[in-house]
């Protein structure tokens, strides 16, 4: 069997999800024996038309970059999303809260209205086009990214986490947030990260989206009984789950 | 690694590999294989019994036992539901599996003996009825009469219709047929299996009946049964769970007090009927 | 000799973010030669309006994957700045360490994975694992030890975790500390090899010079003058080769030093500060701090006859090498004086105020600028940032405005992959440079 | 069994020469604001007098991530037993009882192997509460002291140990411990006086009734409002499940290598208050609600495990779901209380 070919795109982003990519380090070598990279403009000059894998990385956030990401779907047998920015739309999403003059007379000042400063309202990648596995994080954890891609050549379904964060937040021994009444939005967010940012003594920020099922309508008791409120908890879930 | 004091006991875990000696499609999502255990082992199980199947990096998942152990070899039907069912699809003739089991409670061979059987199998559920079944059948006068309630949802999801047809014309065995849909090709009963129970309802109180089919099924089979009045412990019923280990120790598939890979899959209902969860 | 040159690349590759070039030659006579920024903007300093002070760093990292490190760390500066916020020696020691750890990471991987294809004729890194599986593993190990001490020290790789303003989440453990350090240790004969690797094909790079002006950080921080520390990544003034006795600028005014404009050519903002475009890069601060690079930096440096005042672009690659010899030295002397002081827990207390800061940073692939200001609750009520390859843009422009004429005749092929290779030497982050802002914020 | 008396001194002498053998140590320390269990470097690093520990020693007994099988091309597959010698010092007694329940679990009907080697080579040094913790309700649930299980207990009588070598391992150990005393009877009473009290001490949450009631009191229950009442502000974040002793559950995964072929198949902790834990195939889930989840874990701990284990009920007290629950709805004492509140004892 001829190994499968996969390219990787990307859109509206800070390309650190690629570059978890590089970061797998020594396995890179086994990944490009395990596929045929035909197409990654951040690591190498070939460009191609024809794969079978299309790895999209970053929002779609231009009336252009909907026009390419549909092609790209038209082309690709199976199409993952990588990253947040892929996969919720994560900072990029935060613009949406603004309007869109407004954002872009903040940034460009008198020279908003320059045509190639166009921009839409941000969105993620299966908001667009059909998506068939999604990659999160922000950025992605190497772990998880080559056990998927292995899976997806074994024809398995990979395995993508719909437990909370608190899961492996408690499997690292962490003390949890809340018990020094910070807000954490770990009990509502979907694990698979290994919970750095509560293992640093920090919230988790939300990068990986919600769980299928998250329990919203707890929050407001339960922020209650840590002298907070439910405006700390939407201020902290704007900054990678804005709508 | 340490060897020193690694038990004699078996690995609970460990398959044993078996080879593919024939397949065949049922109908468009089961199918059908025979296996043969390597080295020419042979598994040691009663009807009603499961093994857990594994694909090296792919997984494991329970599947009954669907041949009888009068007979050799072991018959296996898989429907593609998911990643480990959908490989085991790919898999031809000569390919190889793994095997662990045989595991669970057996179908009442020995307390039925003599006496008049009913089986109600929807879909699937007439796979680990078959065992029992075909069990009966090598056994043919050691037990009243049979009776096979086969309901299906549709016409192109029919099972064994061959063996179907052999039995429908043995004279010692009753065997009716219903799906759930009308077709062109269908001049049979249409309807859920539950219409067929009218039919044999005198049949039914004197009767040790063995139910197998979706969880959605058992309430309806089980309120008609109560109807008329067959004894809950004369009444047998299949479960299905989610299992991981199929050895008494994951927690999944546990109801109440009872480990379904352990206690089940076959249950006598009067046990489960004040079992919270359990139908 | 051809008269007639069409040069058109979409998206140049092994470059982060999206950038053009655009050649017509006809008849001999140059119509157009252009470098296009397309990348799609972001709007982060729009973004980060009505945030608390300390979620400042955790957005703005996302403004570039690459230097997430350096970004997390100008953020929580300049946030500091803004609450006047003083972190201890230790933290500051620490944070140092992180932002050596992404010098390192980010040279070695363009060094070795983005520009040596170019230098061996290979559109890739991937062709030369079968050739020269050695080097390559050479090179993949050292960027493995660079990211393993951001992930102790950042809580992971990308994207830190464990700066927030004040001080750190969480501090390394001294067992963490010696673990890094011996990691360093054994990947110095490795920096070497990896500099000869390069050495061996090094007449590969064009021969091309063009004086412009050069700016970076130059060290001001009393703690850290006389030490390998000298030779400034973090603290300082702003310092150009064009600045002949007036002394450096402070970070708190550094837009007259970026005189930000927008080019029609581009999606990010152009800069210029005595002429009309500069360079910020290693080769920058290398122009303006040589003599205070570490030894080995230095003996790197010697093998390829980089010397103060060189003005050949490509250079800048070789610049990056002595950097990541001079940044394993100065961790190794870093981590020393950490350990023999022990690590003391601390604690962080931020009361918010209202103000406005402001600070710089050598990102490794030129200077870095932000600004902040909150109100007196801690909430962000405007931001800027300036990033390196946007103070680049315009020195690029210039750069091929000179390189074209000049290598012209060698033919379309040939100049194209000069052309590519200049802007790839200057180590471009494109998604980074088009996330600038106004200063005039309407609210 | 041998009962000695060391001092304080001898002792720490005691855990270098171990940390200093060919075992693996594993012993309490400090992390932060709270206790871990976690290699032991020095002696120094020990700390008998901690509350307890975030996780239990259930870590090390049966792994967050265990490889069971290796497997290649061809369904050809090895298992996987690791073993290797550890020492782990420092376990609380209502811990003890938790691994007491494991080492049944998993070694009656089907023998597990996996489990059992490990837990073979595994060397329990346990000791008696000194600081109970905020939460704990061991004394509640007959677990505030145990008689077995152990190799060696400690008992801290103020400036010395009185230590129990109740096993084979256990008295090797002493070998390792020269200065040790036989212990007088002053030392025995004030033992037996700590052990007293910690049958008093530590219950900060006060069952209502016998532990051993529970499943009696469960069987009438299935239906009542606490199921709902609690279960409404569950994230099903399953912290309660990873942070208690006596939690067992797990999942069973594959791992490929790069080749495609080969690989580990490992078991994982699972929770059952996480929501797919009961879901098969075509997504169809035995316990959808949050309060059939929650409901599930309460008559685990106090009417299914309980079944299994003669009687023995699965939560030994040592209130650690009740810290680790953000929503503060997982203490077993309350809910059980709250039955008992609403059900005629009859
Ligand atoms: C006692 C018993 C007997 C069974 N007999 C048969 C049979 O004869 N023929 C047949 O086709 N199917 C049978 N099943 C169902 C079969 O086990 C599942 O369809 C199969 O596990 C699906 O696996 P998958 O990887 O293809 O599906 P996926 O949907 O990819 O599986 C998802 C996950 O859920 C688990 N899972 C999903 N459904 C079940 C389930 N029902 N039981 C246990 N785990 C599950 C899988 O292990 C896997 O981890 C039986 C189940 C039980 C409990
Ligand atoms: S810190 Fe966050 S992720 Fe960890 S247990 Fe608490 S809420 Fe969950
Ligand atoms: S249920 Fe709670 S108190 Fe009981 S053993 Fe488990 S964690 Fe401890
Ligand atoms: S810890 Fe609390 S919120 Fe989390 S699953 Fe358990 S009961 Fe629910």
């Amino acid at each position: 069997m001829s190994k499968p070919r996969v390219a990787i795109f990307d859109f509206a982003c800070c390309e650190g999800c690629q570059l978890q990519i590089v970061n797998i380090e020594e396995e890179i070598i086994d990944l490009v024996g395990a596929v045929d990279v035909v197409e990654w403009r951040e690591a190498m000059s070939e460009q191609s038309h024809e794969y079978d894998i299309a790895i999209i990385e970053g929002s779609i956030t231009r009336p252009e970059d909907e026009h390419r990401v549909q092609i790209i779907r038209t082309r690709a047998k199976i199409l993952i999303a990588l990253g947040a920015c892929a996969t919720i739309g994560g900072v990029n999403k935060m613009k949406n809260n603004f309007d869109l003059n407004e954002v872009k007379r903040c940034v460009y000042g008198q020279d908003a209205g320059m045509p190639h400063l166009a921009t839409t309202t941000t969105r993620a990648v299966h908001e667009v086009v059909d998506v068939d596995y999604k990659i999160h994080g922000c950025p992605i954890e190497g772990e998880e990214f080559k056990r998927i891609i292995r899976d997806l050549l074994l024809g398995k379904t990979p395995f993508v986490p719909n437990y909370p964060v608190c899961v492996e937040c408690k499997e690292r021994e962490n003390v949890c947030r809340y018990e020094y009444n910070e807000i954490c939005l770990g009990p509502i967010i979907r694990a698979g990260c290994g919970a750095p940012c509560p293992t640093a003594q920090w919230r988790c920020f939300g990068c990986r989206g919600l769980v299928d099922n998250p329990n919203v309508d707890a929050a407001q008791e339960v922020m209650e009984q840590y002298n907070l409120t439910l405006d700390d908890l939407k201020q902290k879930m704007v900054l990678f789950n804005s709508k | 690694m340490c060897e020193c004091c690694v038990s004699n006991e078996k690995d609970i875990y460990l398959p044993q590999p078996a080879t593919i000696t024939k397949r065949r499609m049922l109908n468009g999502t089961e199918l059908f294989l025979h296996l043969e255990l390597d080295g020419g082992k042979e598994l040691e199980y009663m009807p009603g019994q499961f093994v857990e199947v594994s694909l090296a990096g792919i997984g494991e998942a329970p599947i009954s036992i669907s041949s009888s152990p009068t007979q050799k070899g072991l018959e296996l039907v898989i429907r593609n539901v998911g990643t480990l069912t959908r490989a085991i699809h790919k898999l031809q003739v000569g390919d190889k599996l793994g095997v662990r089991g045989p595991y669970g409670s057996t179908y009442p061979v020995e307390q039925a003996k003599g006496k008049d059987l009913v089986f109600i199998c929807g879909g699937i559920g007439l796979v680990p009825q078959r065992s029992f079944i075909r069990y009966v059948l090598d056994h043919r006068d050691s037990y009243g009469k049979v009776t096979v309630l086969i309901g299906t949802k549709c016409f192109e999801m029919r099972l064994f219709r061959e063996e179907l047809a052999m039995w429908e014309e043995r004279r010692d065995m009753r065997v009716m047929e219903t799906i759930d849909e009308a077709h062109d090709c269908w001049s049979g009963n249409v309807g859920v299996v539950t219409t067929l129970i009218p039919k044999i309802e005198k049949d039914l109180p004197g009767s040790l009946v063995s139910i197998c089919g979706p969880p959605v099924m058992y309430k309806f089979v089980l309120m008609a049964l109560a109807e008329v009045d067959v004894p809950q412990d004369s009444t047998f019923v299949n479960l299905e769970r989610k299992m991981k280990c199929g050895v008494g120790k994951c927690g999944h598939c546990q109801i109440n007090q009872y480990y379904v890979c352990q206690e089940g899959p076959v249950f006598r209902y009067s046990d489960l009927a004040h079992v919270p969860e359990a139908i | 000799m051809s008269k007639n040159i069409n040069i058109n690349v979409h998206h140049v590759t092994r470059i982060e973010g999206h950038g053009n070039i655009v050649v017509n030659v006809t008849d001999g006579t140059i119509e157009k030669c252009q470098w296009q920024v397309p990348e799609a903007p972001r709007f982060f300093e729009a973004m980060v309006r009505g945030r608390r002070y300390d979620d400042i760093q955790t957005i703005v990292s996302r403004i570039c994957g690459i230097c997430s490190i350096s970004h997390s760390l100008v953020a929580t500066r300049a946030v500091e700045d803004a609450l006047k916020l003083e972190v201890s020696e230790q933290t500051d020691r620490v944070r140092h360490l992180l932002h050596f750890s992404e010098l390192l990471q980010s040279h070695v991987l363009h060094v070795g994975y983005l520009v040596a294809p170019d230098l061996f004729g290979e559109k890739s890194v991937v062709p030369l694992i079968p050739k020269a599986t050695d080097a390559v593993k050479t090179i993949i190990k050292a960027h493995r030890v660079a990211n393993q001490m951001s992930a102790i020290l950042g809580g992971r790789i990308t994207h830190p975790v464990t700066l927030r303003p004040g001080g750190m989440t969480r501090l390394p453990t001294e067992e963490q500390l010696r673990a890094i350090k011996s990691e360093l240790e054994a990947i110095v004969p490795d920096l070497v090899t990896i500099c000869e690797v390069v050495l061996s094909v090094a007449d590969q790079l064009p021969n091309f010079t063009r004086e412009t002006e050069y700016v970076s950080l130059t060290q001001t921080h009393p703690r850290y003058m006389e030490s390998l520390n000298a030779y400034s990544f973090y603290h300082g003034d702003i310092t150009s080769t064009d600045c002949n006795g007036d002394g450096p600028v402070p970070p708190s005014r550094w837009e007259r030093v970026a005189n930000e404009y927008v080019s029609p050519q581009s999606t990010a903002k152009w800069t210029k500060w005595h002429r009309d475009s500069y360079a910020a890069c290693a080769l920058a601060r290398f122009n303006n701090q040589a003599e205070k690079i570490s030894p080995l930096g230095k003996k790197v440096a010697g093998m390829f006859g980089l010397e103060k005042g060189c003005c050949n672009p490509y250079m800048n690659s070789v610049a990056q090498l002595a950097e990541c010899a001079h940044v394993v030295e100065t961790s190794l002397e870093f981590i020393d004086t950490l350990l023999s002081k022990g690590i003391e827990p601390e604690t962080v207390n931020v009361t918010p105020r209202a103000g406005r800061g402001h600070a710089a940073i050598e990102a490794p692939r030129g200077i870095l600028f932000h600004s902040y200001e909150f109100d007196k609750n801690g909430e962000c009520v405007w931001g800027n940032c300036c990033i390196p390859t946007n103070q680049n843009h315009a020195n690029i422009q210039h750069d091929f405005e000179k390189l074209v004429p000049e290598f012209m005749d060698e033919g379309e092929d040939a100049l194209r992959q000069k052309m590519e290779m200049l802007v790839r030497s200057y180590d471009p982050c494109v998604s980074c440079s088009t996330h600038y802002l106004d200063i005039e914020f309407i609210k | 069994m041998s009962v000695s008396t060391v001092s304080k001194d001898q002792f720490k002498q005691f855990v270098e020469a171990l940390i200093r053998s060919d075992q693996r140590v594993v012993g309490v320390q400090q992390r932060n604001d709270r206790f871990v269990f976690d290699d032991l470097a020095t002696a120094d690093a020990l700390r008998l007098d901690y509350d307890v520990t975030i996780l239990s020693p259930r870590k090390y007994i049966l792994p967050q991530k265990e490889p069971l099988l290796q497997f290649a091309a061809g369904e050809s597959y090895t298992p996987v037993h690791e073993g290797a010698p550890m020492v782990l010092l420092g376990v609380h007694p209502y811990d003890m009882a938790s691994i007491n329940q494991m080492d049944q679990l998993f070694s009656q009907d089907e023998y597990d192997s996996h489990y059992m080697n490990r837990r073979q080579h595994i060397t329990v040094i346990a000791c008696d509460v000194v600081t109970p913790s905020e939460n704990v309700f061991a004394a509640s649930m007959g677990t505030a002291t145990v008689e077995k299980g152990y190799d060696m207990l400690l008992t801290d009588i103020g400036d010395a140990y009185v230590v129990q070598a109740a096993t084979d391992k256990g008295k090797a150990l002493t070998n390792l411990m020269p200065q040790a005393r036989p212990a007088s009877e002053a030392d025995l009473d004030k033992c037996r006086a700590v052990q007293e009290q910690n049958q008093q001490k530590l219950n900060q949450h006060v069952l209502e009734c016998k532990p051993s009631y529970l499943p009696k009191l469960l069987e009438k229950n299935y239906e009542h409002p606490v199921w709902e009442e609690k279960a409404r502000l569950c994230y099903s974040c399953g912290s309660c499940n990873q942070v208690c002793p006596t939690c067992y559950c797990f999942d069973v995964q594959d791992e490929v290598n790069w080749d495609l072929k080969s690989g580990t198949r490992y078991r994982a902790w699972d929770g059952c208050l996480l929501e797919d834990f009961a879901t098969v195939a075509g997504d169809h889930n035995f316990r959808k609600n949050r309060s059939d989840r929650f409901r599930h874990r309460l008559y685990r701990k106090g009417k299914y495990v309980p079944g299994k284990i003669d009687g023995q009920i699965a939560c030994v007290g040592c209130g650690r779901c009740i810290t680790a629950c953000t929503s503060n709805i997982a203490n077993p004492v309350d809910v059980y209380n709250q039955l008992m509140k609403r059900t005629d004892i009859g």
